[in-house]
C-alpha cells in the first residue's frame, strides 16, 4: 500500500531542551488504522503534530501529504470560546469558504452524531467536559477528511457513548477508505479499531513494537466478546507493559 | 522688618519685567522694606488664579481687572507701567498690507487666546470692516506657522518677537502697533487683592513707588544688574533680545509716554479706563454696568515718584 | 457591565442599580463638594460650589451645549480613526518580530510627542484646524489601542492556533475569525481607556491647535471662562466635559460588555 | 521581548537584532527626516534636519541635560504612584459590583479634567510645586493602569478561582498567588501605556503648573526654544523626550518579558 | 456509618436555564469509596462541584464537613500556568501558612508518586497532557484530605499509569480511612476500586442505581482477572446501558 505519512528517524527537542522524540520512524499507509500506544509523556502528541506539519522535526524528515484534507482532534477539545457549538463545528466548512446556509444541515448532521444537536447554541463553558470532546470531534469529521488524526478522542466519554463512537468510527472507516492515526491510552479500544497497532516507550518516545491486527473487518459488538480480541488486547497489554520496562523507567 | 512680598509676572524673565528685576537688583525694594520674590509666568503658568487664591501678593496683568469686577473677584489694578500696549500685528515684508484695515486680507491671524477673547480681537472686528473668527488661528508660541505662510499674520511684542524673527529668518517683519491705531489700554498693570489696598494700603504704596524707581533706573541708568537676574531666572534670553526690548521700549514711550510724562511711571487715569471700558463694551466684550471703580484705583500712582531720575 | 451571561438573567433591580448606584456616589461627591464650599467658605472665583456650577450651567447653556457638540465630534472622529489605526497598525505589528522592532519605535515617539509641541507643524501641514484637531487628538489615542491590541494579538492560545493553521486558514481568515475575537479582551480595554483619551484629547487639541468663535469646543469655552475668571462658567463647562466622559465611559463598557459577555470569563458571572 | 521561553534561548544573533532593527529603523527614519528637509528647502525654522538638531543637542546639552533628569524625575514618580494607586484601586474596585459602580464614574472624572483647568486648583492646595507636578502627571498615567488591572483582575479563570476558594485561600492569598500573577498580563500593558503617558504627563504637568527657570524640566526647554524660534533646540529636547520615551518603553517591555516570559502566550515561543 | 456529605432532592439550574441536576439525592458515608458513574453530561461534575460547595444548589440541601480537608481533582488539570510543577503542588500547602522548606520533602513525595519528580521545575505549557493531570493529582494528594473528590482523574493516562495510580489510591484509601468519591467513565476502574457504584441518569442528572460492591478488601493485580470482578463490570455495565435507554435518550 502507499505510504501517506512517513517519519523516518526524526528527533524532537524542545526549546527547553527536552528530547520529546528519538530517532522515530513510523510509516502510515493509505487507508489503514494506527493506533499509537505509549505511557504518558512518550511522544504520542508530539508525533502526532509532526504528522501533521503543526511541529517541525528538530532532526529527521517528515512526508506527509500536501494539501489539506486532514483532521485533527486535539488531546484537548480547543473550542473557541466566543462562538457557539455550532460556529465551532462549521469552522472548517466556514475557512473553506462554505456559507452557513449551505451547510446547516451538515454540520447539525455532525452535531447529531455525536449527541449535541440540542446544544448547538451552546457556549463551550456551558458544555461539560465530554460534552466539549465531542464537539471537537463532530469538527474534525464535518470535513470528510482523507487523513484522521486522534488525540484521545474519546477519553472523557462514558463507556456508552464510547462504544457508540467507536462503532461510528468503524463505520466511516470502513465506508470512506479514510485513514486514522489513533492515539488512546486504552488497550481495548485499540485492539477493537485498529488495523495496526504501534506502542512507543517511554520519553524519549520511539516505535517500541508494532503489531498488526488479523482481523480488521466484521467488528460488532459480539466482537467484544470474542476469543482473538481478548488474545488481541493481551497482546498489546504484554507490549506496552514490556515497552514501559524495558526502558527502565 | 521686611515685609514679604510674592510677586508674580506673566511670562519668563525678559526686558518688559526690567523694572522690577531692577528694583530687586539694586536694592529699591529692600530701601522700601520689602522682601520681594519674583515668580516668573510662562505660557500656562497659572500666576493669576494664583493671585486670586492669595499666594501672590502682585501680578502682571492688564485690564483683566474688568472682567474680576464683573465676576465679584476682588483684584484692583494699582499701576499701569506700561502706557502704550506694545502689542503688534506682524506681516511678511512683502505683503501687501499697509494698516491695520488691510490685514483683512490676511490668510490668517495667528494669536492668542486672551487676545482673541478680551484684547484687540473684539476691538479689530468692531472697528474695522471685514474681520472674521475665521481669520484666527491659536499662537503656540512658535512662529513657524506664520513664518511658512507669506500672507499669515501673527501677534506679537514690539520688544520680542520682531526680533527673533528677524535674526531667525533673515528679514525684519511689517508691524502695526496697535496702539497707534487707537487700541489704548493700559498694560503690565500691577494687580494686587483688595484686602491689600484696604487694610495694608502702605504696603501697595511702598510697592507701586519701588517698582516705579526701579524702572526709571531700568530705562535710564545702569541696568546691568538687573539684566544679570533676567538672564539668571531664564537662561535663554539673550543680551542681544534685552537690548532690544529695551530700545523699542523707549522708541515707542511705552513706559514713559503721555501722563506718565508729568506724573511718573505707573500712573493711571480715570478717562483711559472709562475710555477702554466703552470701547470693549461696544466691541461686547464686557457687559454694561460694571463697576469700574473695583477694577482699578488710581490712589497709588501719578505722584510723580521717580521723574527726576529720568533727568540721569 | 451586567454580570449575568444571559440579558435575561438581569433582573430590573440589577439594572436600576446600575443607573442608581452611580448617580448617587455622584451625588454624594456634590454635597461633600457643596459642604466643603460653605465649611471653608471658599470663594466663589477660587472654588464655586455645585449651586453656582448649575446656575451657570443653565445660564450658558446656549453657548456651553453647541460647544459640547464639537467636542464631542471632534472625540468620537479620533476614536474611531484610533480604533481603526491602532487596530490596524497592531495587525500589521504582529505579523513579524522584525516589523515590530522596527515600528515600535515610531509608535513610542508619536505617543511622547507633546501635542503642544508639534501642533504648529500640524497646523503647517494640515489642510485645514479641523483636520489638524482630529490628527492631535488621534495621537494622542491611539498608542492605549495599539498596546492592547498588540498585547491581546499575541495573547491568543496557540492551540487555536494550530487548529487554524491545520485547517489551511488565510492569513485574513485567521484574522477575523480567530485573532480579533481573541483580542476582544484586551481590545475593550484599549476601547475604555481611548474613550476618555480622546475626549480629553479633543479638549487638549483644542488648546494647541484650536478653532475659536462659534464653532469652538468646550476646551475654547472652559479657557475663556477662565481667563475671563468665570469660574462657575468654567466648572460648568467642566461638568458637561466630566458627564461626557462619565456617558463615553458607559458607552465603551456597555460596547465591551455586548462583546464578551456570552463568553469571556471577565464579563460572565461566575456559576455557582 | 525575546521570544524564547527561557534566557538560554536566546541566540545572540537575536539580542543584536533586538537592538540594531530599531536602531536601524530609526537612522533610516533620520534619513527620510533630512531627505525631506533638503528635497523641500525647508527652512530650519520650520523643520530643522537631524544635523541641526544634533548640532543643537550637542552645544546645548547643559541645559537640555539637566532639565531632562527633572522630567524624567517626575515621570517615574507618577508612574510609580500611578502603579501603585491603579493597581491598589483595582483590586478594591474588584471586590464589589457596587463599589465598582460607586467609584468609577470618579476614575472617569479624573481622567476626563483637563490638568489644565484643574492646575491652578492643585497648586493652591500642594504644599510645593514640585508635589502638584506629580498630583498632575498622576492623574494623567493612572487610569491606564487602572482599566487595565481591572480587566486582569476580571479575567481570571474561574476554575482557579474555584480551587482557591476550595483551598480556603484568604481574601489576601487569592490576591497575591492568583489575581495579581494571573492580571499580569493586563497589567504589562497597563504599564506600557502608562510609562510613555507619565512622561508626557510630566511635560502636560510642567506646562501647566509653569514652574520656570533653574529647576525646570524639558517642558520648559521645549516651550522657551519654541519661542526663541530655535527649532534645532525645541528638536534637540524633542528628541532627548523621544529617546527618553523609547528607553522607558524599553524598560517596560523588559519588565513584562520577565514577568511573563515563562508561561504566557504573549511572551512564549509557540512551539513547532 | 455517619453520613459525611448528604444531597436531599438537590436541584441545578445553571444561568442559561439548564437543568444539569433534578432533585438528585445521595448520602457519602465517611470511610466508603464510592464511585459515580454515568452518561456524559449527566451532571456528575455538577454534583462534585456542589459536595465541595463550590457551586449553590437550586434547591434542596447539600450538607457537608465544615471545614477544610477537602482534596479535588478538577476534570480538567487547571494548573496555575505561571507556577512551575513543584508550585502548583505546593499551593495547597502554602495556602495554609507552610513554607517551601518545611514541606519541600512532601512535595517532592507526591511528585515522585505520580512519577513526575524529574519535572518539578517546568512550567504546565511544558507538559503532555497526562503529565499535566499527575500533577494535579498530586495537588489534591499533598494536603492528605479526609474527603478527596475525584473527576475523572485518570482518564487521560496509559492503563500502565493507570493501575498503577489506580494500586497507590486504594492502599491510600485502606490506609487513613479516607472518604473518596470517584467520578470516572471506565466501568472496570470503578468496579475494581469503589465500595459502592452511583449510576446516574442522563440530562437532567438524578441517581439511577445504587450497587454495592462485594469485595472491598484484598483486590490486588489478580482481582482483576477473577470472576467476581467480571460479574460486577457486567452488573455496572448493564446498570449504565439501563440508565441510558430508561431515559429514553
Ligand atoms: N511545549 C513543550 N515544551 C517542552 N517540553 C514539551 C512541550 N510539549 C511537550 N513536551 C514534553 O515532550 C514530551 C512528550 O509530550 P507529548 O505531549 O507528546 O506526550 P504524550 O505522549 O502525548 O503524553 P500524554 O499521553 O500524557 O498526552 C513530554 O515529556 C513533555 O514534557
Ligand atoms: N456553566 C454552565 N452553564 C450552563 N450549563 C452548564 C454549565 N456547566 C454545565 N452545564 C450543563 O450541565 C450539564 C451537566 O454538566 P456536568 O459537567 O456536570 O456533566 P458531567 O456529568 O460531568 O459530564 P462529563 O462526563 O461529560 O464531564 C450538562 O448538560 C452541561 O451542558
Ligand atoms: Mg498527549
Ligand atoms: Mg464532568
Amino acid at each position: 500500500m502507499p505510504k501517506l505519512v512517513a517519519m523516518r528517524a526524526v528527533s524532537k527537542v524542545f526549546a527547553d531542551g527536552t528530547l520529546a522524540l528519538d530517532q522515530m520512524s513510523l510509516e502510515v499507509e493509505t487507508g489503514e488504522f494506527l493506533s499509537l500506544l505509549g505511557p504518558s509523556g512518550c511522544g504520542k502528541s508530539t508525533a502526532l503534530r509532526l504528522m501533521a506539519g503543526l511541529a517541525e522535526p528538530s532532526s529527521g524528515v517528515v512526508e506527509r501529504p500536501s494539501g489539506g484534507g486532514i483532521g485533527f482532534v486535539f488531546q484537548e477539545p480547543t473550542l473557541m470560546p466566543w462562538q457557539t457549538v455550532f460556529g465551532n463545528v462549521f469552522l472548517p466548512l466556514k475557512l473553506r469558504g462554505f456559507s452557513k446556509a449551505e451547510v446547516r444541515e451538515r454540520v447539525m448532521d455532525g452535531l447529531q452524531s455525536v449527541g449535541l444537536a440540542d446544544f448547538a447554541h451552546s457556549y463551550p463553558r456551558q458544555l461539560s467536559g465530554g460534552m466539549k470532546m465531542r464537539v471537537s470531534i463532530a469538527r474534525a469529521l464535518v470535513t470528510r477528511p482523507s487523513l484522521l488524526l486522534m488525540d484521545e478522542p474519546f477519553a472523557a466519554l462514558d463507556e456508552i457513548t464510547r462504544h457508540k463512537l467507536n462503532d461510528d468510527l468503524l463505520a466511516l472507516w470502513r465506508r470512506s477508505g479514510l485513514t486514522i492515526v489513533f492515539v488512546t491510552h486504552s488497550v481495548f479500544e485499540s485492539a477493537f479499531l485498529s488495523s495496526r497497532i504501534v506502542v512507543m516507550r517511554p520519553r524519549p518516545g520511539r516505535v517500541f513494537r508494532e503489531l498488526a491486527i488479523s482481523q480488521p473487518a466484521q467488528r460488532g459488538a459480539d466482537y467484544r466478546v470474542s476469543e482473538s480480541y481478548r488474545a488481541d488486547c493481551q497482546l498489546v497489554s504484554e507490549a506496552l507493559q514490556g515497552a514501559i520496562s524495558a526502558a527502565g523507567n | 522688618g521686611q515685609d514679604k512680598v510674592v510677586f508674580g509676572t506673566n511670562w519668563l524673565a525678559q526686558a518688559e519685567h526690567g523694572g522690577f528685576y531692577q528694583a530687586l537688583a539694586d536694592g529699591t525694594y529692600e530701601q522700601y522694606g520689602l522682601d520681594v520674590t519674583i515668580r516668573q509666568g510662562g505660557p500656562q503658568a497659572p500666576n493669576r488664579q494664583l493671585l486670586v487664591a492669595g499666594q501672590i501678593d502682585f501680578y502682571i496683568g492688564g485690564m483683566t481687572t474688568i472682567d474680576a469686577a464683573a465676576e465679584g473677584v476682588p483684584i484692583v489694578a494699582v499701576a499701569a507701567i506700561f502706557q502704550k500696549d506694545p502689542q503688534v500685528l506682524l506681516a511678511h515684508p512683502e505683503a501687501p498690507f499697509g494698516d491695520v484695515a488691510s490685514l483683512r486680507g490676511a490668510s490668517k491671524i495667528i494669536m492668542g487666546k486672551d487676545t482673541f477673547f478680551s484684547g484687540y480681537w473684539p476691538w479689530i472686528k468692531s472697528t474695522f470692516e471685514g474681520f472674521s473668527d475665521e481669520l484666527y488661528e491659536p499662537y503656540t508660541f512658535n512662529p513657524a506657522p506664520f513664518l511658512a505662510d507669506p500672507m499669515a499674520v501673527q501677534q506679537g511684542y514690539v520688544t520680542s518677537e520682531p526680533f527673533e524673527i528677524e535674526r531667525q529668518a533673515g528679514w525684519a517683519p511689517k508691524m502695526f502697533l496697535l496702539a497707534d491705531y487707537g487700541y489704548q489700554p493700559y498694560s503690565t498693570t500691577i494687580q494686587t487683592g483688595q484686602s491689600l489696598v484696604e487694610e495694608n494700603p502702605d504696603l501697595v504704596q511702598r510697592f507701586v513707588d519701588a517698582s516705579a524707581i526701579g524702572w526709571y533706573n531700568y530705562l535710564y541708568g545702569d541696568n546691568s544688574e538687573a539684566n544679570a537676574l533676567i538672564l539668571r531666572d531664564n537662561p535663554d534670553m539673550s543680551e542681544g533680545q534685552i537690548a532690544f526690548g529695551i530700545e523699542k521700549l523707549k522708541q515707542y514711550g511705552i513706559v514713559v509716554s503721555g501722563d506718565a510724562e508729568t506724573g511718573g511711571i505707573g500712573c493711571m487715569s480715570d478717562a483711559r479706563w472709562s475710555e477702554f471700558y466703552r470701547q470693549m463694551t461696544e466691541a461686547g466684550v464686557y457687559k454694561a454696568g460694571i463697576d469700574l471703580s473695583r477694577a482699578y484705583t488710581t490712589a497709588f500712582t501719578c505722584k510723580g515718584v521717580g521723574v527726576e531720575l529720568m533727568a540721569q | 457591565m451586567p454580570p449575568a451571561p444571559r440579558p435575561a438573567g438581569i433582573s430590573a433591580r440589577q439594572r436600576m442599580l446600575q443607573i442608581f448606584v452611580p448617580l448617587l456616589a455622584l451625588g454624594f461627591g456634590l454635597v461633600v463638594w457643596q459642604w466643603i464650599v460653605w465649611a471653608y467658605e471658599i470663594p466663589r472665583y477660587i472654588l464655586p460650589g455645585p449651586a453656582d456650577t448649575a446656575i451657570a450651567l443653565l445660564t450658558d447653556s446656549a453657548t456651553l451645549w453647541p460647544a459640547l457638540l464639537v467636542t464631542l465630534r471632534i472625540t468620537f472622529m479620533a476614536l474611531a480613526m484610533a480604533m481603526v489605526g491602532g487596530v490596524f497598525l497592531a495587525v500589521i505589528i504582529v505579523q513579524s518580530r522584525w516589523l515590530e522592532l522596527a515600528l515600535s519605535p515610531y509608535t513610542v515617539i508619536l505617543q511622547v510627542t507633546p501635542i503642544i509641541a508639534i501642533a504648529p507643524l500640524i497646523l503647517i501641514y494640515a489642510p485645514d484646524t479641523q483636520t489638524a484637531l482630529m490628527i492631535c487628538a488621534f495621537l494622542v489615542a491611539f498608542f492605549p489601542i495599539l498596546s492592547n491590541m498588540i498585547q491581546g494579538l499575541k495573547s491568543v492560545d496557540h492551540h487555536l492556533i494550530d487548529l487554524f493553521e491545520l485547517y489551511g486558514a488565510s492569513r485574513w481568515q485567521s484574522l477575523v475569525y480567530l485573532r480579533l475575537p481573541a483580542s476582544l479582551p484586551f481590545l475593550m480595554v484599549g476601547l475604555r481607556i481611548a474613550g476618555g483619551l480622546s475626549l480629553i484629547a479633543a479638549v487638549v487639541a483644542e488648546f494647541a491647535a484650536g478653532s475659536a468663535g462659534q464653532g469652538s469646543g468646550l476646551a475654547f469655552r472652559l479657557i475663556e471662562a477662565q481667563y475671563r475668571l468665570n469660574l462657575p462658567r468654567m466648572f460648568a463647562a467642566l461638568v458637561l466635559l466630566c458627564g461626557a466622559g462619565i456617558a463615553i465611559y458607559g458607552l465603551t463598557s456597555f460596547v465591551a460588555w455586548l462583546a464578551l459577555r456570552r463568553w469571556h470569563e471577565s464579563a460572565v458571572r461566575r456559576e455557582g
